[in-house]
């Protein structure tokens, strides 16, 4: 009886001990590059949409668990990623990047939203997407449509983006970045402009 | 040695993964939309095949043939978890285009399969040739398959941010190619003509062997 | 390096791998069902080609129901004698005899027989058959569509020229399989018949002799000539349609010869004919005129 | 939106629009290998239905209670998951055969293949890593969610294989120029379906 225990468990022990063992020293290894390679992806696409700000902090999951919980709650079904402070060279706060995945056509569209101090979006941009290529991807490759996104202004919440049209043949897809960026107004108007003033600097 | 070779080639024509044996054809169709991901990819599964090819062969000898499968998924799943950490940490553009597709080769057909059917029953050295074979059989296919689609599909063939190959201004992509039922239409299309090929060389063996017997 | 990750990783795993461990282990004791080794040696001895002709749904369901002692050594009708010793001797049995079949069609009009409707559809007898009854006059002529060429597990038949299967008799095992997909196989087109089975006749229609005259030159009718010329009384018309009595017929070809239509034929493994043969070809299609008791002496001889 | 609507969104969500064959491209081994005929195919959905049930549920519980209060669910899930459903398939395997010999009859010998099915895995992974697969979530799954999800992206694997078998076996009998037959018809036959099932996408906004 407990010797067909040890002959089963035995080996299946070994070789999860030894499994996991190396994981773990993989993993290890890795993570430093892979949270660095993570930040560096994310600043990437914040820099872009405000180019002003020379860093960003990003608000703490646990300190500010509130504001992530309302960012949530304003955003209603888009995925909230990551709210950042952005900050200028003085450390003086010129706006907030947002973080946000609304749902496209193939799964969510990572995206960057950038509002600055007036409450004026900044920029919009897509750091990663499943869309299909040739027909949803033309809200990357028709170049003159993201940037109707900057200038915008933020006050009227997801209603803002209203007046921005989606484009044809790439419709889901469009309409998924439009919520992206109003889901952002949403979440400043709501949440981040009570925050801003004297914390951030 | 000549063994080697042999168990080698094996992987490349005769039971090739893709087109002979068709199995492995999830990633197959899903990642041959670029080039350079689709070597990645093929890259990725032979590092996964040769290591758990070795390993399965080196601990066969001690493995209770009940918990056989447990013991060989988790050698392999952890090959595989360490080609996704790596990816992940050194290559992050490529993996943003594989990342779904890394998870999977643990239950690729190809992996499992040549582990129950070549590595529990061979030496580590030849198990390092099918291993080989059997990756660069599925490399080559997947490469060949996503080096036309992204031609064709997309009008340009890039490899490591090179753009190699431009197709002329007035070559308007056809955007089937890239989605899936491209993919499915083309891959039928090349079994066609690999099983063309077959029956062409099966054809020819059987008249030389006629005609032998006619000397005799 | 945080060691204290790993550990936890190393934990986790190990606790997951030897819970599974455990739940096989116990499963495999506590569902232990006693499989009698013989099944997989019966399971080796038998073909393996599931091919369902004796009724069961696979050949472990075989192996389970002979080592069960349900199932005689002989129930695999496509193993023939072969598989049957060498299943007895996995069971200790004595070596038993097995009748061995073979399959035969009754019908030598192929495509020379009238059709009643041109037909378009699906390339199969069976669906032709549900279409107003077969696009064929005759009610009991093979369509030739291939549906038992198609179903046959051993490969050994294909379609010939004048859209007749051929059975090859070298590779049949009377498994019976092309009986059941065929359409009319119930009615007697396709039959398996003994091993020692020498003559077949080519025609199992039950239409009435004038009728079946006029649509197919092939047919039997009902003349009587092979009846009076048995030397052994194996053949007989019955109901307008000469029938073999396999247990008398010795083989002498008598009635082969005096077939005025040329609609017996010779076959069967037993005169070494594969039905390829003797089976008439294209040419020589309107009754086998060109073969005659001499020709299929020579081919015997050859 | 209200708990019924949105579980059933999520079903039909999984079932179709992001059906787990013809979308994403997962699970095709099967699809090919076992579609032609459709008694296989009743055996093998039936099969995945129940084994998928059962294992998402056992991995989501090992993913939140184990894995990720120690903080390696990041690195270890892949090993775990698999391990999980390759030790749950064969003790299924083991249970039925002793007390359900018809059920085993009916889908035991396909119990096997699916410890190499990359839909379990898959789904077993979407629902604790959202988004991941690409199938249309965007957010945590509860365990009742869980259960729904796995339902949808199952029985809609069930609906493909089914389908596409159907098909397979009505191209039998249709005449395919001679160096189309079998596979390569099969492949050109799926990539019709999946065209369908792209015009799928703008069902229910999904």
């Amino acid at each position: 009886m407990l010797r067909l225990y040890m002959r089963l468990g035995i080996p299946v022990l070994v070789v999860c001990i030894v499994a996991a063992a190396g994981l773990g020293v993989t993993y290890a290894m890795t993570k430093d590059k892979i949270a660095a390679q993570d930040r560096e992806a994310k600043a990437k696409s914040l820099r872009i949409v405000l180019g002003r700000a020379k860093s960003f902090v990003e608000l703490d999951a646990k300190k500010d668990a509130v504001v992530y919980e309302k960012a949530t709650a304003a955003a209603v079904d888009v995925r909230v990623d990551g709210l950042f402070r952005a900050l200028d060279g003085t450390g003086a706060q010129v706006g907030w990047g947002l973080l946000v995945a609304p749902r496209g056509y193939g799964g969510p569209i990572s995206m960057a939203v950038g509002v600055d101090r007036n409450g004026k979006v900044t920029g919009a941009t897509i750091a990663s997407m499943n869309e299909t290529p040739g027909l949803g991807t033309k809200v990357i490759t028709q170049k003159d449509w993201l940037p109707r996104f900057s200038g915008l202004d933020t006050s009227a919440g997801t209603e803002s983006v209203r007046k921005i049209d989606t484009i044809m043949g790439a419709t889901k897809s469009s309409r998924g970045v439009r919520k992206g960026v109003g889901a952002a107004a949403a979440i400043y108007t709501d949440v981040l402009k009570s925050l801003e003033g004297g914390s951030g600097q | 040695m000549k063994e080697w070779m042999r168990v080698l080639r094996n992987g490349l024509s005769l039971e090739n993964p893709l087109t002979v044996l068709m199995i492995g054809l999830c990633s197959t169709l899903a990642v041959s939309t670029k080039l350079e991901g689709a070597f990645f990819m093929g890259i990725g599964v032979i590092f996964v095949l040769v290591m758990s090819n070795v390993l399965i062969a080196a601990v066969r000898k001690f493995t209770p043939d009940e918990v056989r499968i447990p013991i060989f998924i988790v050698i392999i799943a952890s090959f595989v978890t360490i080609v996704d950490l790596v990816m992940k940490a050194y290559l992050p553009s490529v993996y943003s285009f594989l990342g779904v597709w890394i998870p999977l080769i643990v239950v690729n057909c190809i992996v499992l399969g040549r582990a129950e059917a070549f590595a529990y029953h061979n030496t580590v050295w030849l198990s390092v040739a099918d291993g080989i074979g059997m990756g660069l059989g599925y490399t080559v296919i997947i490469a060949g398959l996503a080096a036309f689609r992204e031609l064709f599909g997309s009008g340009q063939l890039q490899f490591l941010g090179a753009t190699l190959v431009t197709m002329p201004a007035f070559y308007r992509p056809p955007n089937i190619l890239l989605l899936f039922p491209g993919a499915f239409i083309l891959f039928g299309l090349i079994i066609a003509g690999s099983q063309a090929l077959n029956r062409r060389i099966a054809a020819k063996d059987a008249a030389q062997a006629a005609s032998l017997k006619e000397a005799v | 390096m945080d060691v204290m990750l790993i550990v936890k990783a190393v934990g986790a795993l190990s606790l997951i791998g030897v819970m599974s461990a455990i739940l096989l282990a116990t499963a495999a004791q506590k569902f232990h069902v006693d499989i009698d080794p013989r099944v997989q040696q019966v399971l080796d001895a038998l073909p393996g080609a599931n091919c369902g002709a004796c009724g069961n749904p696979s050949c472990f369901s075989v192996a389970e129901g002979i080592a069960e002692g349900r199932l005689l050594a002989t129930t695999c009708v496509a193993g023939g004698q072969e598989v049957a010793d060498a299943v007895a001797t996995v069971m200790g049995q004595d070596t038993c005899v097995v009748a061995t079949v073979l399959a035969c069609r009754h019908c030598g009009g192929g495509t020379k027989a009238q059709r009643a409707y041109v037909y378009g559809g699906a390339h199969s007898c069976n669906a032709v058959d549900k279409l107003a009854g077969g696009s064929l006059l005759c009610p009991n002529g093979c369509l030739g569509y291939g549906d038992c060429v198609r179903a046959c597990p051993f490969d050994a038949m294909s379609m010939d020229e004048r859209g007749l299967p051929v059975i090859d008799l070298a590779k049949c095992t009377g498994c019976g399989v092309c009986v059941t997909e065929c359409p009319r196989g119930g009615t007697g087109l396709l039959e398996l018949v003994p091993e020692s089975a020498a003559v077949v006749v080519r025609c199992g229609s039950r239409d009435r002799v004038k009728e079946r005259r006029a649509y197919c030159p092939m047919t039997c009718i009902a003349c009587k000539k092979c009846e009076r010329a048995c030397p052994s009384d194996a053949i007989h018309v019955i109901d307008m349609l000469a029938v073999v009595d396999y247990d008398k017929c010795t083989a002498c070809n008598t009635c082969v010869a005096v077939c005025p239509q040329k609609c017996i034929d010779v076959t069967g493994r037993a005169s070494r004919r594969s039905a390829t043969v003797t089976d008439g070809t294209a040419g020589d299609f309107e009754g086998f005129v060109s073969k005659s008791a001499a020709q299929v002496e020579e081919a015997e001889q050859a | 939106m209200s708990g019924v609507a949105q579980l059933m969104l999520l079903f039909i969500g999984a079932a179709l629009v992001n059906n787990i064959l013809l979308t994403r491209f997962i699970a095709l081994c099967s699809f090919f290998g076992i579609s032609n005929d459709m008694h296989t195919s009743i055996g093998m959905s039936l099969a995945v239905i129940f084994v998928m049930m059962m294992a998402s549920t056992a991995t989501w519980m090992f993913y939140y209670f184990l894995l990720k209060p120690l903080g390696v669910g990041e690195f270890l899930y892949i090993p775990a998951f698999i391990l999980v459903i390759a030790a749950l398939v064969q003790f299924v395997e083991m249970y039925l055969r002793k007390y359900s010999p018809a059920l085993y009859r009916a889908m035991g010998i396909y119990l096997p293949l699916i410890t190499t099915n990359c839909a379990v895995l898959a789904a077993a992974t979407e629902a604790v890593k959202p988004g991941f697969f690409k199938m249309g979530i965007a957010y945590n799954f509860t365990l009742g969610e869980n259960l729904i999800y796995t339902l949808g992206v199952s029985c809609g694997y069930g609906f493909a294989l089914l389908s596409f078998t159907a098909m397979r076996e009505r191209l039998e009998l249709a005449q395919v120029p001679e160096w189309l037959k079998g596979s390569p018809m099969a492949f050109i036959t799926a990539g019709l379906l999946t065209l369908g099932y792209i015009g799928l996408g703008s069902l229910f906004g999904l």
